[in-house]
Order: C-alpha cells, then structure tokens, then sequence
C-alpha cells in the first residue's frame, strides 16, 4: 500500500488532497458525504473582516466543460467564523485552512491576525487572487510587487503558515511566484480562476450580473498545469495545484509537473465526494505502478 | 440528503418535448418532501460540466418521478434516458411547501405555469392526504403545453386548465384565471411555480387579496446542496435585505419575502 | 435580408466571418467543401522568410473542449508562398490575408515588405503571439513595448492594412491593443492561444513533443471574449475577436461584445465546413430578430 | 472528400470491446481505397472535441464498413451508436495502400496487429480482385483479440494467427511468425498496419530481407485533411528527411521511409 502522506516542510499532510477555497463552503457542507478526516485538508471560503454581500445574481455560468462564477466572496466575515464555525472545525484531525481576503493590503493582515489569534488552523491562505472583488478583475496577484508587499504585510501579523494563492491572468506567472517567495511565503497554490465572461443574446446583456467572472473546472486544466510547472521550477518552497481537477489521473499530472499536494474545486459541486474519490483514485494508480511514496512523483515529469 | 449514483430508470412517458420518468431510489425517495429537488448527473464527460436541477414530481414508496421539459443540452441528453438505464441522483434537496395543519377542509390554489407545474403534482397529493382541498391551476402556452392535464384530473383533483392561445381551457395567461377565480373563491393558502414573470405577477395579486403564499423559485445552480452561493436570490427575512441560497434556503419561499428584481427574469 | 457586409475602413467584408490563420492552410485545402469566394476572408497559415520544419511531434493533444497544439508555424516561407501558392489565391472575390511571424522583429519587416511587392492580398496580420516558437512561449505581444516597435517597424515597410494579433498570455491586453493602436495598426485581432500543457502518465512526459503548446476551441471561448471585450473598449480601431467561436451565436456574442469580425479557427477542423454554417447561422439569427446591418450588433452589449 | 452528415448505421456486430458497422454512404464508399480512412465525429456536443480517425475496413456498392477497438472516450461514444442511427463521415481520406500489376499471380504478406487489422480486409480483398495471392498474418494479445480470424478465413484466405499468450495460433509476436515464414516463403510485399513497435521490427525485418513494403501509421489528428500539419512523422523522401502529414502523404509510407523515432511510439 502507496504512503499517501506529504510533508510540506511546515505542514504534513495525510494525503495530497485539499478541498478548494469556495468550493466547499465552510467544510461542515460536506459532512453529509464523507468524513472530513479523511482528507488531506480544505479551504474554507474566503473571509473578509466583515460579513460581505457578494455580487448580484446571476453569479454562474456554464461554458464548455467550464464554469464562470462571480460570487464576490459573499460570507460571513471572520468573527462570525471563529465564533460560530471555527469551535466545529478545531478538533477535526486534517488540516483545516483558512482563505484570506482583503479589500486593501492592510485588510489581509487584520484579517490574518484576527484568525491568529484562534487555535486549529494548520494555516492560512492568502487570497491576493481573486477577479471577482475588484474592478476589471483587478488583483493584487497580478504584479509582483502589490504581491511582495502584501506578502510582507501579513507574515509581520501571524506565525502561522503562509500558503500564497495566485491568479493566472497574468504575463508572467513565475516572477510573482519569486516575489511572493521572497517575501517570506511557507507555499505557493495556483491557480485561481481564469477571468472570464458570457453574452446572452436575447438580452443582449452580460450573462453574470458582475459582467466579467472566473473561470474554472476542465476547461482551464492544461493552463494550469502549464502554470504549475512553470513556477515550480522557479521556487523552492511547495507548491499546491490546482484547476480542474476532477479525477486521480488528473491530480497526478499536476503532481508530476511539480505540486507537492493539489485541490479540488469545482469537481465539488459536480461530486460532492470527488475529493474522496480522487484519494482512492491515487492509492490505487500508485499501487498499480509500484509507487512506495506518493511523494515521489512530485517533480517526476521527464523533460 | 444522498448520492445515489445508480437510480434505476423504469418507466419513461414522453409528450413531445416533455418527459416523465419514474425511477427507484430506495434511499432518496422516502426522505422526499413537496418541493424538494434532485441534482441529477446528466453527462458522463465534461459537458455539460454541471449537474441539473429537477423537482421532485412525486413519491410512491422506493420510487419517485420527475417530469421535465427539454430546455437545453442538459435536458436533452437526460431525456435520451432508456428504461434500465441507471441516473446519478442527489437528493433530497432544498425546503419544501409547508402544509399547515389548518389547511384541513380549506381550499388551497397551486398555480403552475408550464414545465412549473412538475412538484405540484406531488404537493396536492400531501394536501390532499392532510384534508385539504387543493385546486390547482395550470397554464401553457397552448394545449400541447399541459401534458399533464390527464394525470392531474384523474387523480380527483380540481384543475383549472389556461393557454395563451386559447387552443384549452381558459384563454390567456394563467395569472388572470386565478384573478377571475379570487373574485368567487377566498383560499387560505396559494403555492406557485413558474417563469418569474407569472410569480411576480401573483405575488402582486396576493399581496392585494392579503393572502398568503409560497413559491418556487429557480436559479441556476451550481452544487445544489449549499457550497458555492451562487444560486442565490435578493430576499426580505426578519426586516433585513440578503442573498439567499434558493438551494438551501428555498427553493420554496414566502412569496412576501421575495424581491423581484428587473435583471433577474433572464 | 439581413445586409452581412461590414466596412473596416482599410477593408469591406462581404460578411464578418474569417477563416483564422493555421487552421485553414493556404485556403485551398478548404475547396472541396465549398465556394472560398462565400467568405467575408481567410488567413493564411503564419509565413517566415524561410521554409520551416515545425516542432517535433506529438504536436497535437485533445484537452475538455480544447486543443493544444505546438505545431510550431510549419509552412513552406513567403517565397515559395507568392510563387505557388499566391497566384491560386489572388484572383479570388474575397479578402485574403497573410498572417506574418518572425523570428525576430526585422524578420517581420522582411515578410511584410516581400508579400507587400504582391498583388491579391487583403491585408497582413502580424503575428506577434504565436506560443509555439520560442522558449518558454514567449512572444512580442506580451510586451507593450515590443508589439509597438514591431508594429512600427513593419508599418514603416508596407503600404498594406496591417492587423495586430494580440497574446492572451498577458496581464493586461488593453494596454498592449493600445500600443499596437499607437504605432499604427490598422486593426486588432485577437485571441491567439493560451499556453498549456498536458501529461502522459505512463510514459511521465509531456504529451506534446514540444513540451508546451497553445490552447484553443470551445474552452477558451469565455476568456476570449472576455479580452474581445476588454480591448475593444480600449481602442478606436476596429476589432477581429477570435477563441473558440463554433457557432453563429458565438460570434453574435464577440460581434456584441465589440468585434466588427470574427474569425474562425479550431472549428475548421472538426467541421470542414464551419465558417459556411456560422455565415448561414448569421444571416438566420439576423432575419430572425430583424436586424437590418449585422455590423449594427457590434458593440451592443448592454452593460 | 466528401462530408457525409447522414450516414446510416445498417448493422453492429460486436465482440467485447470490438465493433463492426456497417454503413450506407453511397458519396463516400465508391470513391473509397485500401488503406484510406475517415474522419467520424462521435460527439454532438464539445467534448471530445475532434473526429476520429477510423479506417475503410471495406466497401460494397454504397456501403462501407469500420472495424475498431474502444481505445478511449471517443471510441466508447462510438461504440455506443445503434442501426438506424446516422453518423457523420468525412472521406475517403489519405493514400491508401498501392495494388502494382506485377503482384499478379504472387504471394504478399498483409501483417496486422490488433485493431491494425482493420484495413487489411479491405486491402486483401482489393489484392485478390488483381490477382494477387495475399497472406494474412494476424496477431494479438489472446484469442480475444482476433475477433476477424473468421470473417478473413471464410473469406478464402490464408491466414496466420498469432497471440501473445499462446491462446490461439502461434505462440508469440506476429513478428516473430513473419521472420519464421520468410525462412520459406518470399513474398513480392508486404503490408503492415499495428503498432509501432510491430511496425518497427517489421522494417527491420524487410530491410534485412530487401523486401519492399508499406505500412499504415497512425498519428492523432486534428483535421484529417491536411490543414493542421498536427499529424506529421519524420519521413525520409527524394534523400530529405521532412516532417510529413500522416493524413495527407499518408497514412501509408513505403517503411524504407519511416523514420523511427523512440518518441514516437507514445
Ligand atoms: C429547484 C429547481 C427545480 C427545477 N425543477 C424542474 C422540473 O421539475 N422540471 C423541469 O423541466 N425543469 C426544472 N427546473 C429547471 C431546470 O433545472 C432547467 O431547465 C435545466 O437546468 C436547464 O438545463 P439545460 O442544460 O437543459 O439547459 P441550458 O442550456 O443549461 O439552459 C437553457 C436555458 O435555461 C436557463 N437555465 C439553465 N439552468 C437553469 C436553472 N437551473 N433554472 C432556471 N433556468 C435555467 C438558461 O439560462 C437557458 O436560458 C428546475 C430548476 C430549479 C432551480
Ligand atoms: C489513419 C488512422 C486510421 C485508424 N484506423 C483505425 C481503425 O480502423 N480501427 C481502430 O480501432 N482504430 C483506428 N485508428 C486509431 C483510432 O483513431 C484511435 O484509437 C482513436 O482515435 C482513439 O480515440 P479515443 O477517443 O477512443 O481515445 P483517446 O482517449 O483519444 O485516446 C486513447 C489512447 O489512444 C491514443 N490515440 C488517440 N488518438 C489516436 C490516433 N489518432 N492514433 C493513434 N493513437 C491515438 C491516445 O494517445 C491515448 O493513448 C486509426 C488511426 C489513424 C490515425
Ligand atoms: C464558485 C467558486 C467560488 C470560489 N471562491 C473562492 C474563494 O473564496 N477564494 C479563493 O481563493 N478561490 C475561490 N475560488 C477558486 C477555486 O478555489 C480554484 O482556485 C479554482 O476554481 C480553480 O480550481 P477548479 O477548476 O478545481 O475549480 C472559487 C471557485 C469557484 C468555482
Ligand atoms: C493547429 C493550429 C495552428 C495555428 N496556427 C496559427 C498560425 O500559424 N498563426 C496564427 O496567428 N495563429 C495560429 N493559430 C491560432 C488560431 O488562429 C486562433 O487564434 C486560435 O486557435 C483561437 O481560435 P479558435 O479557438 O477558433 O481555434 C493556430 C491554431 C491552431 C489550433
Ligand atoms: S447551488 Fe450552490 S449554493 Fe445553491
Ligand atoms: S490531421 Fe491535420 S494535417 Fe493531418
């Protein structure tokens, strides 16, 4: 039997396979499928200081094999998490993450330290990535320098881990992966989603209430792997992959192109238990190709 | 709430563009309330990506049905489904219709306009077995738009059948049918399901007659069970504005909280 | 009936429909299917100086609704181009354009200024985007500055109506659009295709031969859009939306998102007779709606 | 080169995961060849996106006829088809094999290995209407994997079966029975359609006999009719090695010009 465990340098996990920010809600959704301990962790949904409304319906889309969201991260703001979800979560044996946003650079870093303050998070993800918040899906993960700063910025506030989450709508992936290394990131996650958009022509209207969204699930799968592999041959810290990932075959490409662990989003709300799946999925790929250590396969692209 | 990846498909019925299946699902099926829905797997690939929303139309024992109608692809590959086949199901989904015990030997209107007519069927059926007496409301476009009308009225129900070309029933928009019938008869409750522009309009008519009142709204969606709030709808509860989750909190909504908002029809 | 016409300005279209370059030869491939004069146009496959080898294969690998390729701008160079090929071409009542690469900037002054000595073309379009040639998937037309010099350069030596073919592999494409629009470029068209990759479990390799390659088809048609949007907001000079468009309505949503044309690339292959359906699917949908000039729908989002 | 978007399926016949069609497509069956191929769209919707590659197993008046083994989605979706349905063929496509009129009266080798069988039916049938004398060889994994052995011998030819795990015929790889053969009988040609591997050690094999030959590759497509230069092969002709489309130039090459890269066979 494959040793499915990933040690991350400042965090081990059990397997490679964490839930996505905003797609698994704030974990507790997913407890009518499976035991949550049998994942390698998750994301909750990104947290602001205060509770947000998020944008204007429509907020979906469908595109081939793809799906557009503008949620605007709607939720419930992180007092009102570590008060009321945060107690259900702490005890659970997997490691349990929290996405952080912010409307401006000092906003992350309360927000950080807010949760610091809390015990049972393995640790935080930063959220500079998101196109669904700013105007023209505008973020500071598009430069490497608002990227830097608000790197910095956070890692002065917390001493829990650091997981930077950066977009993909950018010319150069790997140099805000350096920037955000240099700042002092624990890990790098990509990608985020790609932005996107959708005409109704009877309307003639957007078909998202926010005009433009974010793109995700298999359509976005090659360009993420792309991305994956680029910049984890320009860090050294770990790298956590994502961008449709839907199936064990799936994840394993972006293992080989360098992630250290993955995760799964929109495969959510297609499967709810697409996580467990896909952890089933790997054990028994690796068993069948006489795999002793999952880990092994990080980086094992032959180019 | 449940996957059942292997519902097996029994019986198919079909009226043009219009479906009812009867599948056996031991688990979902005796957990099913009015007004819930499934999400149902209508692709093996990618594409479409998503699973579709489809009420529950009735529940009899191991099996339940569902009656649709061909609005896109999604549709159109579920409506390729052969007896024998198996369906992905999740389910049971959503707040269902409330029945309240006072409804006893009072009439309550069910108002459904087109493919919305699917979780009435199984909603009068629960009225009618706690003693009330459901008179439901059907409108199409024209007469091929109320496959239903049969199965509707051999079950002993009372069906006021409308079409906008008159080629059934009451001609003209079912909307003015129930305005016409509440001129004669007061009811102590008024379920809806259909197009926005219908419930808008009842939620109108309702307000003005004082009655109360759920409906059924749609949305697109994406999980169904409550993860990714993109389902949701401008809603007035407890005196505050929020987005709600129409998978979640509804789909069935007191029509007085509902904000019917310009944008939201397309 | 709907008048399908629309005016460029440097060039009248008898429809908004174009073939786009690469994935329709040198136009006679397609003579089989049907009538090339029922075109608005077709742009040929990218031209150097010189004949080109092409990358190593695998060149081609299926994605969820997409196709990567890394064909690598295989052809036979512009000479041999205007000597066997041109004169099958020119007499044709239909734009043709010639899409130009270079290996560097001075390449593309040399092809502009050789197919500048011919007669029949309609236009160039320069094709500073391509993923496919150079490390890494590097182009000009992820740098403001060098799509303006090329743009200058090659507008210095052709007196033909130039369009700019812009990289989705960028952070912002308006601002590129703006300086192609800055040094001249009679158009601008977009998108070419996004950087991905794919890998082969098995053998642990990457599936193209060159490693990387460029993504197209029905995937990428949301974030083509989404740029056809961005940019055409952002310059005067007309826009050619491109990316995943397979039918008449996606078209309608770029020409409503702001392109006056569109072209039509990965769909060729699978129907050889796509840009003919889209053409016909127009010329319905119009009728349908009662639309008098196609070119009225250009722009008309509600937004 | 013809789309036909309406072609009917009269017949399937299957064996596991191999299937025979039969199909009416009276634009593109007289106009087919031996080793040519179509290109069939399995999907009505984006995924998968591309047609596939399927050779002419054989022709007979309008009809047309595909052999092929499930290999992926694509395939799967395919197999899925039933008589009556109608599929969308683009062809006939390539250079099909070359029939010479000196084969006449003379023995040739047709080598096939699995699904590469597909073509050589077409092929032998071709060569026995010149007058030639074709030998099958026909190898697989096992017994399983040679669903054709009946049709090609009742068919009056002389077939060689193989399997790698000795089930049926000879014992061994479909190579090894050709060297063994050459030991005592010399054929004028030989064609060949497999893998490559097979391919492979087949020129070898001809080389050190100085036979001549041509062998059916295969390659993924993207259009199938030359547009993509996305199927090429390294092919040495006229004393140049040049990137050739395996759908146009091809799928059939002389083997002496087959470069054989090791990257290729993945
Ligand atoms: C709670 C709920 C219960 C439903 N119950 C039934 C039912 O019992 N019978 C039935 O026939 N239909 C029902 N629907 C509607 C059904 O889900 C949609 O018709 C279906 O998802 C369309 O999918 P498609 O792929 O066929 O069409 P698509 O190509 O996806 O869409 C076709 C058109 O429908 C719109 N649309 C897509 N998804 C939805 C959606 N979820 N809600 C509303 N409009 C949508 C699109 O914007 C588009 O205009 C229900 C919807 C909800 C939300
Ligand atoms: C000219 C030609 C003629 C062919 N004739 C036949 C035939 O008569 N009968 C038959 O069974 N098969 C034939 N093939 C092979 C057939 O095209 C592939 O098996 C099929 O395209 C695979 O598609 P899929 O979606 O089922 O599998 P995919 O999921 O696309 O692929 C499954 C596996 O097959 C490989 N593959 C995909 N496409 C091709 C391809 N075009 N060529 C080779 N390998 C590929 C993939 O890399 C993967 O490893 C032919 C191929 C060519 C090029
Ligand atoms: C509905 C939805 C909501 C999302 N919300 C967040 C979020 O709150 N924070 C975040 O960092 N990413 C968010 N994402 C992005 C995902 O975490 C992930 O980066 C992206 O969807 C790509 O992965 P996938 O293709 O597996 O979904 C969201 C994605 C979706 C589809
Ligand atoms: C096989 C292939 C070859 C291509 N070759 C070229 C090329 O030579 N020059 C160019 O500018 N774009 C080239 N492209 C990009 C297309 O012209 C187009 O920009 C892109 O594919 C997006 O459109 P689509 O999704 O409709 O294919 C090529 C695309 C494909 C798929
Ligand atoms: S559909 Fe996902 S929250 Fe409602
Ligand atoms: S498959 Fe397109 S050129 Fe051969």
């Amino acid at each position: 039997m494959v040793d499915l465990s990933v040690d991350l340098g400042f965090l081990r996990l059990k397997n490679p396979v964490l839930a996505a920010s905003g797609t698994f809600g704030y974990g507790l959704e997913f407890k009518p499928f499976y035991d949550l301990e049998l994942l390698g962790g998750f994301v909750v949904k990104g947290l602001y200081l205060k509770p947000r409304e998020g944008n204007k319906p429509p907020r979906l889309v469908e595109t081939p094999s793809g799906l557009i969201n503008s949620i605007g991260l709607q939720g419930i703001g992180v007092e009102a998490f570590c008060r009321e979800v945060l107690p259900e979560l702490a005890g659970l044996n997997t490691a349990v993450i929290v996405n952080v946003c912010g409307e401006e650079e000092d906003e992350y870093a309360r927000v950080a330290e807010y949760l610091s303050r809390h015990q049972g998070l393995a640790a935080l993800e930063l959220n500079i990535s998101c196109p669904n918040v700013r105007e023209g899906g505008r973020c500071p993960a598009q430069n490497p320098e608002a990227t830097y700063r608000t790197v910095k910025k956070v890692k002065q506030v917390t001493s829990l881990p650091l997981i930077t989450k950066l977009s993909p709508n950018v010319t150069d992936i790997a140099s805000v992966a350096l920037a955000a290394e240099e700042a002092g990131t624990e890990a790098i996650s990509l990608i985020n989603t790609l932005l996107a958009m959708a005409i109704d022509l009877e309307t003639r209207k957007p078909r998202l209430g926010n005009i433009m969204g974010g793109l995700s699930g298999p359509a976005i799968k090659p360009i993420a792997l792309r991305m994956v592999f680029q910049v984890a041959r320009a860090v050294r810290v770990p790298v956590i992959g994502m961008g449709g990932i839907f199936t064990a075959e799936d994840a394993l490409e972006f293992m080989m192109a360098g992630a250290a662990a993955v995760q799964v989003g929109t495969a959510n709300f297609v499967d709810p238990d697409a996580c467990l799946k896909i952890i089933r999925g790997l054990e028994s790929w690796a068993d069948k190709h006489g795999i002793k250590k999952i880990s092994e396969l990080s980086g094992s692209l032959r180019v | 709430m449940v996957i059942d990846r292997r519902a097996r498909l029994v019986e198919v019925h079909s009226w043009n563009d219009y479906f009812l299946f009867t599948l056996e699902s031991p688990e979902i099926a005796p957990k099913s309330r009015p007004g819930q829905f499934l999400m149902i797997r209508v692709s093996e690939s990618t594409q479409p990506l998503l699973r579709r929303p489809i009420s529950l139309h009735n529940v009899e024992g191991p099996r339940l049905q569902i009656f649709f109608q061909i609005a896109g692809e999604g549709t159109r590959l579920l409506s390729g489904k052969r007896a024998g086949d198996r369906l992905d199901l999740l389910g049971p989904l959503g707040q269902g219709f409330t029945i309240r015990p006072e409804f006893r030997d009072k009439e309550v209107f069910c108002v459904g306009g087109g493919r919305g007519i699917a979780p009435l069927y199984f909603l009068a059926g629960e009225l009618l077995r706690a003693g009330a007496r459901p008179v439901i409301f059907y409108g199409g476009r024209t007469a091929a738009d109320l496959p239903l009308r049969d199965r509707l009225e051999k079950s002993g129900l009372e069906v006021l059948v409308t079409t906008d070309d008159g080629s059934a029933g009451f001609p003209g928009l079912v909307t003015s049918l129930v305005a016409e019938t509440l001129k004669k008869r007061r009811p102590e409750f008024l379920y809806a399901c259909g197009p926005d522009p219908m419930m808008e309009k009842l939620a109108e008519l309702c307000r003005r007659e004082k009655l109360a009142g759920e409906f059924s709204l749609e949305a697109i969606m994406g999980c169904g069970f409550g993860t990714c709030w993109g389902c949701v709808k401008k809603i007035r509860r407890n005196g505050q504005e929020k987005y709600l989750k129409v998978c979640q909190d509804g789909p069935v909504f007191p029509y007085a909280e509902i904000i019917w908002q310009e944008n939201d029809h397309g």
